[in-house]
């Protein structure tokens, strides 16, 4: 079991937990649930060593592993048999499975027995009824291959593992942080028994999401935090989903409803027969067809990894492919074509923003070239201010005004950024990747809110999301992507599960 | 008799004039694979020289010389880890900052040394040919072939084989080389698993440092017994592209250097050839480097190294 | 690589981590029993005892400056040209080709800084070249052509450009008519410097104020920004890579037409030097004007201190590094101090 | 600013530098400018030693020394702007320099140790090593074994070239059968050097002259552990420059030296200075004026180099100083001047 007891943490001044107490029993699978920002991360940092708690303590196991403000690293929770699975996972793509569960689960510095440690990982995948092979290498694996590496890494390195023994222990508490945001709703539905396993062998299991109907399925009980406070701590049952949104964030939100339009426009997009160069890298998109008209949001659906980074950087020309059709761009002018579509790509920081710059400098990055922003190649920077002043108040930015750099806004506002600098143009094609990824309830509300503005305008969106929920509340069309190959969902006359199933290829 | 034999003659020229290379390149790896490039090898190498040759000079201790060579080399590379680690400035900017006061304090040393009439070292100091000096071995120096191949190179070579055969396990079958691996790849997977990347930088860029004190010592206390200025040539600078050129792998690493050594070994044959004066010597003495630029081009696509090699931890956005 | 603008901290940092190496060297020359005043006074003398030493102080810091623009565009750009070396001494062959098997002429130093460019230029384009179809890393292929120019030279000077009337091998002296014209008779300051300062102020207008600047420094700072910007990143990158190398080239040929108006195997070059005055200069076209002059000064002030009190003119190298390592920490502590600093606009 | 403080120190240490040169007006003020280090152990620390006998016979002296070709003119110029009489360029590099610095500057004179051709308004020295190279090439043609030779030079410089000729004369002189090898390696990779020796002497090399000041240490290395575990296949050496006959690492391998006295050739000039009789042109410095001899290894003159070895050493030296015996030179003719 865990216990926290008022655990309060401040960061320069801003308090990040006020007193949060909750209690997980042993061998019970304990949810905890909250907005982002609402200190669900923090108190896990402060569980898993990384942090130290202002005040408060933290109890683990038994009494006699009680310390007064939890461990003091890493290692340290190992030793009292707490391990955790981050968000982000912390796999080394080049190590094979085996070394990333020695670099996670042991701390000696000498010699690595591959055999016993292989025996290790057989056994515990065994138990949780996972297939590993311990010498694949990490980079090879999926996302929900790679989770399963990182749980079987926390449960090793709790040290309760001996031999070919149980993995399982009465007092290891196993910290699951947002497990499900990568997964697909059968990868969802593979993980949640393998975690009810491990409750029932005796693992105090800590269940962060802000999904609700999966800690309805899987939590014995639910810990509701809001701005660094606990309002709710009891058991799941008789807590209806409903309550527990209202709880999470305070008041109702509403996530757009999809307004189904019949589809009027012109073709915006059209794929005919796209496939990759025989040598592109598995899986190599394959007669891939489709088209976005005016008007439209199609959305593409899938697991990562199953061609959705190569059909954008076909579709955007940044890799050659054959039979690529985009109306009003032609296929040898592939880099132009870039500008004239609105793009949120997948990871705003690295592809989207320069950190460094400001805000002024990010938002005129497309058109930097072109009047008034530049004439003859010579750039006009009061054009610039006074285009970023408007931005800034059209899309509600929210920050140290147009020359603050885009490092010192919060990741929404980042993301507005983009939005603005994409959207503000009316671009006919818009290709959105991942667009809500890391963002609050509210700002992802907001970020649809704005394809779904700009659709109704009259643009072609390209949606590729690896939320269904959100994805399924905005699209117009559901398309889904498995092995480079392309298969129409049957929308709307398809439900999740049918979707699922098309993303795993058994359909 | 067969030791005389050119191939042989090659051979074993080729190994001595390849263990600087691997020796400096043995640390370097092992610090690239931890995600820092150093490119005051060169500066290194030189502090190396002189600290063996000023120690040895004055005591004439040879051991206590090359101890010192480590030792010194470590200091300055502590200063460069410093910088680029714990500071989290650029690593090549640290590391042309290191040369630079390398080359200088090397220099004034020098000065110093020879003021007050220390320019060579005692008869009996310095390492000679053989393994360290353990008379034992030398009757072997005639064997055939494993004589001049084996026994009768220096011991520093021999130590080097040693330690590149080690470095290799070290780096393949033990936890040290899964945590070297993820501190050079996904440092944040070292520290989440609760090791610290800073002191594990540290101590690769140390070790990197001590490798290149060695070679350095190698140079001036055990190949010429001598000092000369700037006597490093450059060689710290093609450690760092033998490095690269081993695609960060040891033994692509010893293919490099040997293939280096050996195109060195070559060219000096090729000059002392009747009719070799038809080109210009200074032909002869870019073919190595040629060599190594043709080699480079005419391997496949090089492998893109360590993905967190040159970039400081942790990444402040 | 990541420096952000802003003049004025970037401007303390150096001069503050100048200052600080200075009396570093100069408190332990206090200790090794030198006067400290005397020191400073011999060395100041050295440096800018006169009109003339100034004048010298000036000559010496054009081929640093030069290399240290080279150094700037490049680096800004994101493109790790360590090759300046190499491009330095091809642009003085290439001069030197021009100067002396050629016309005599008043235009023909203007023909030389041309050779010299392109040559720069071309000896870049190997390296290049050497990445984009092979795959070999900039640094690595630079590393190793910087030592093949060094042979060039010496294959060069022994035979096609050798002075028939020597055995040595340099090359025949630039007859005097094609020599870079003087900046004030007297001095050994040529025009060069007037055209590196131009350069200087050129290449800081074109970083701040033109599109190609703007994707320059877009690109040194996130390339797949940039790219998804539709930027054409490979081949600004390929600009950025050229111009560094056409400016190191300049350098060396403004140095053999201007200075030493021949060429032997014993040339010297500066672009090892370039990059650490580009980043004394904060990567800044009109910082490395400053940081050109403290190098030269320090080799100069050096000399004079070792001809007058017999110190070994080493120390200067070593200030220097010092110098290069006082602005790296303090650079980085900056950033990380005032990661919240809003940029300019 | 602390630099304006300091500039109120300049007049007294100007002051200081003037009442310095003023001290002995007698003998002429002389500069030294090196290429290389003055602890070079060859070209540049001989020339040091050759300024301090000016310094001891009262001349006040400086030494700049690891001047490149770029700050050449500055430091020509800055002497004589520090009163010095004359100015010794100690390399064939500071030829074009000097004879530049001399078109505007009258006051001071400039001589060029090492060059080859002659400029207006400078003293050219030039050192011929050939004469005493034969001389010594005399003692490895008759010496040697295998019939096989070797030169190492640092850069193939004048001087260099002119040692490697008069080398290959003087073998071929005793035995016409003689092969020289010629190789190139770096005047200060120690290591090269060695690694150089060890190529020729597997080749069979049994006699090698080197010429690459301080890194000659690599070469001497490599004889003393050849000959150490070969004492049956002795392979012998020489020195160039300096005299390296005492040299520690193989002094009792090292038959002789080609040494220039350079103390000799500046006392010479400066003489010509202090006496207003220096005039523009060249110097021929050989064996004639005693400047560039051979010097025989004391220890060695009751083994190897025998008294008929001597003789006929001297010999040579006899008619090349009286000019029945000339080395062949493949150098142009010294009449074509620069052009302007």
């Amino acid at each position: 079991m865990i216990r926290f007891a008022s655990i309060t943490k401040t960061f320069s001044g801003v308090t990040a937990l006020a007193g949060v107490s909750l209690t997980a029993a042993t061998g019970t699978v304990h949810g905890v649930l909250g907005e982002n920002g609402a200190g669900k991360s923090t108190l896990m940092r402060i569980a898993f060593g990384l942090e130290r708690a202002d005040h408060g303590a933290i109890e683990i196991g038994s009494s006699e592993n009680r310390t007064s403000s939890g461990p003091r690293s890493p290692r340290d929770a190992a030793r009292l048999g707490l391990g955790m699975v981050h968000q982000h996972f912390t796999l080394v793509p080049t190590a094979t499975v085996t070394e990333a569960c020695v670099l996670g689960a042991s701390h000696g510095l000498g010699l690595v027995d591959h055999a016993a440690w292989q025996a290790r990982i057989r056994a515990t995948a065994a138990m949780l009824q996972w297939q590993i092979d311990p010498d694949a290498r990490i980079s090879s694996l999926g996302v929900g291959q790679q989770q399963r590496v990182e749980i079987i890494k926390a449960l090793l390195s709790v040290g309760s593992v001996q031999g070919t023994a149980s993995p399982f222990s009465a007092r290891g508490v196993l910290i699951l942080d947002e497990p499900t945001a990568v997964l697909t709703p059968q990868e969802v539905d593979e993980l949640l028994p393998a975690v009810r396993r491990l409750a029932a062998a005796g693992t105090t299991v800590l269940f962060i999401s802000h999904k609700l109907h999966e800690v309805e399925r899987v939590c014995d009980a639910v810990t509701i935090l809001r701005r660094g406070a606990v309002v709710h701590s009891g058991p799941v049952a008789g807590l209806s989903t409903q309550r527990m949104a209202e709880l999470m964030v305070g008041t109702t939100v509403n996530l757009p409803s999809p307004a189904r339009q019949p589809v009027t426009g012109a073709p915006a997009l059209v794929i005919t027969k796209l496939s990759e160069r025989a040598n592109a890298p598995a899986p190599r998109l394959t007669d891939v067809s489709f088209t976005v008209h005016q008007n439209e949001i199609v959305a593409i659906a899938g697991v990562d990894g199953n061609g959705q980074t190569a059909l954008v950087r076909c579709v955007l020309g940044l890799d050659r492919a054959d039979a690529v059709v985009t109306p009003g761009i032609p296929a040898d002018q592939r880099l132009a074509g870039v500008e004239r579509i609105g793009l949120i790509p997948d990871d705003r920081q690295h592809e989207a923003l320069v950190m460094e710059l400001s805000i002024e400098r990010n938002l005129v990055l497309k058109d930097h070239h072109r009047p008034p922003f530049a004439r003859y190649g010579w750039l006009d920077f009061a054009a610039w201010r006074a285009h970023a002043v408007d931005l800034v108040q059209r899309f509600s930015i929210r920050g140290a005004g147009p020359a603050a750099t885009v490092a010192s806004l919060s990741g929404g506002n980042q993301q507005k950024v983009v939005i603005a600098r994409e959207l503000h143009r009316q671009p006919k094609l818009i290709v959105a990747i991942n667009p809500t990824r890391g963002l609050d309830v509210a700002a992802s509300a907001e970020v649809l809110e704005r394809l779904v503005s700009a659709r109704d305008h009259g643009a072609a969106v390209l949606l590729v999301h690896h939320d269904l929920d959100e994805l399924l509340s905005v699209a117009d069309r559901v398309l889904v992507l498995f092995g480079g190959r392309m298969t129409d969902s049957g929308w709307p006359a398809c439900d999740r599960a049918h979707i699922g199933r098309l993303m795993l290829g058994v359909a | 008799m067969i030791n005389d034999l050119l191939i042989v003659v090659v051979i074993a020229q080729t190994l001595t004039a390849a263990t600087p290379l691997l020796l400096a390149g043995c640390g370097e790896l092992v610090a690239e694979r931890g995600g820092v490039l150093n490119i005051g090898i060169e500066g290194l190498m030189l502090t190396g020289c002189i600290a063996a040759f000023a120690v040895t000079a004055i005591t004439g201790n040879s051991w206590l010389g090359l101890l010192v060579a480590m030792g010194a080399a470590m200091v300055l590379g502590a200063g460069f880890a410093l910088m680029a680690i714990t500071a989290r400035a650029d690593q090549i900017v640290a590391g042309m900052a290191l040369n630079l006061v390398a080359v200088g304090v090397s220099g004034t040393v020098w000065r110093a040394l020879q003021s007050h009439g220390v320019t060579e070292l005692p008869a009996s100091a310095g390492f000679s040919r053989g393994w360290f000096g353990w008379s034992g071995w030398s009757s072997f120096n005639d064997l055939p072939v494993i004589g001049p191949l084996f026994f009768d190179l220096y011991g520093l070579s021999i130590a080097t084989a040693g330690l590149l055969l080690l470095t290799w396990w070290v780096l393949r079958r033990t936890r040290i080389g899964i945590v070297i691996q993820a501190i050079g790849e996904l440092p944040d997977a070292a520290a989440a698993a609760g090791e610290s990347v800073h002191r594990w930088r540290w101590g690769v860029v140390l070790f990197a440092a001590a490798c290149a004190g060695a070679a350095g010592a190698f140079l001036s206390i055990m190949r010429t017994h001598a000092f000369v200025p700037e006597m490093t040539g450059g060689k710290g600078f093609v450690v760092l592209a033998l490095v690269m050129f081993g695609r960060w792998r040891i033994s692509w690493l010893i293919a490099g250097c040997l293939l280096f050594g050996l195109a060195d070994s070559v060219q000096q044959q090729l000059q002392s050839l009747p009719g070799s004066r038809a080109l210009p010597y200074q032909f002869f003495q870019m073919l190595p480097y040629v060599v190594a630029l043709v080699a480079l081009a005419g391997l496949s696509r090089s492998a893109p190294g360590p993905a967190a090699l040159g970039k400081p931890w942790p990444v402040s956005r | 690589m990541i420096l952000k603008w802003a003049p004025m901290s970037e401007a303390i940092i150096a001069v503050g981590a100048a200052t600080l190496a200075l009396a570093l060297v100069v408190g332990g020359l206090a200790i090794a029993g030198f006067s400290p005043w005397s020191v400073i006074a011999v060395g100041w003398a050295g440096i800018a005892g006169s009109p003339l030493r100034l004048a010298i102080c000036a000559q010496e810091a054009i081929p640093l400056l030069m290399c240290g623009l080279a150094a700037t565009l490049a680096l800004r750009s994101g493109v790790l040209n360590i090759g300046l070396e190499g491009q330095y001494l091809l642009g003085a062959v290439a001069a030197v080709a021009v100067l002396t098997l050629g016309p005599v002429g008043s235009c023909l130093p203007w023909l030389a800084l041309i050779a010299g460019g392109l040559a720069g230029a071309l000896w870049c384009a190997v390296a290049v070249g050497l990445e984009r179809g092979r795959g070999v890393p900039l640094v690595l292929s630079t590393i190793l052509l910087n030592v093949i120019a060094i042979h060039v030279v010496g294959v060069c000077v022994q035979g096609p450009l050798h002075d028939p009337a020597t055995a040595a091998p340099q090359s025949a002296m630039v007859p005097d008519g094609s020599r870079m014209p003087l900046l004030f008779a007297g001095t050994p300051l040529h025009v060069g410097f007037l055209v590196a300062v131009m350069l200087a102020v050129a290449l800081w207008l074109m970083q701040r104020r033109t599109a190609l600047g703007f994707e320059l420094e877009v690109i040194g700072l996130n390339p797949l920004a940039a790219r998804f910007a539709g930027i054409p990143v490979g081949r600004r990158e390929l600009t950025a890579a050229l111009g560094s190398g056409a400016l190191a080239g300049i350098a060396g040929a403004m140095q053999v037409a201007g200075v030493t108006w021949f060429l032997s195997s014993d040339v010297r070059s500066y672009g090892y030097a370039g990059i650490a005055v580009a980043l004394l200069g904060r990567l800044h076209p009109l910082g490395v004007i400053p940081a050109a002059f403290f190098f030269s000064g320090l080799d100069l002030g050096a000399r004079q201190l070792e001809r007058r009190l017999d110190i070994p003119h080493d120390l200067g190298d070593v200030t220097k590094g010092l110098a290069l390592a006082a602005v790296l920490v303090a650079g980085a502590l900056s950033r990380r101090l005032g990661s919240s600093r809003p940029g300019t606009p | 600013m602390w630099f304006s403080i300091a500039s109120s120190f300049l007049p007294r240490v100007l002051g200081l530098a003037l009442l310095m040169a003023s001290a002995s007006a007698a003998e002429p003020a002389v500069a030294l400018l090196t290429t290389g280090s003055i602890n070079d152990g060859g070209w540049s620390q001989l020339a040091k030693q050759g300024l301090d006998k000016l310094t001891a016979a009262g001349s006040r002296t400086t030494v700049v020394q690891k001047v490149s070709a770029d700050q050449a003119g500055t430091e020509l110029r800055d002497c004589a702007a520090d009163g010095f009489d004359l100015v010794i360029a100690h390399g064939y590099e500071f030829l074009n320099p000097a004879a530049e610095a001399a078109k505007t500057i009258t006051t001071t004179k400039f001589a060029v140790s090492g060059a080859d051709v002659e400029r207006p308004g400078i003293v050219s020295i030039d050192f011929d090593v050939s004469q005493a190279s034969y001389q010594l090439g005399i003692i490895a043609g008759t010496l040697t074994k295998s019939g096989k030779l070797g030169f190492i030079g640092g850069g193939a410089f004048p001087s260099v070239k002119a040692c490697y000729r008069g080398f290959v004369a003087g073998a071929k002189s005793v035995r016409a059968d003689v092969t020289v090898a010629e190789a190139y390696t770096s005047w200060d990779q120690v290591a090269q050097n060695k690694s150089q020796t060890e190529a020729f002497i597997s080749q069979g090399i049994d006699q090698i002259y080197p010429d690459v000041d301080a890194a000659a240490r690599g070469v001497y290395e490599a004889i003393k552990e050849h000959n150490t575990a070969n004492p049956q296949k002795l392979v012998w050496t020489y020195g160039c420059v300096g005299d390296a006959n005492a040299n520690p690492a193989a002094g009792q391998w090292t038959l002789a030296s080609a040494i220039i006295r350079l103390d000799e050739a500046f006392a010479h000039v400066a003489k010509q200075v202090r006496d207003k009789t220096w005039k523009p042109g060249i110097v021929r410095e050989n064996l004639a004026t005693g400047t560039c001899v051979a010097v025989l290894n004391p220890v060695l003159l009751k083994g190897p180099i025998d008294a008929a070895l001597q003789a006929k050493i001297t010999a040579a030296g006899a008619a090349l100083i009286a000019g029945t015996l000339t080395i062949p030179d493949e150098r142009p003719a010294p009449a074509a001047p620069a052009a302007k």
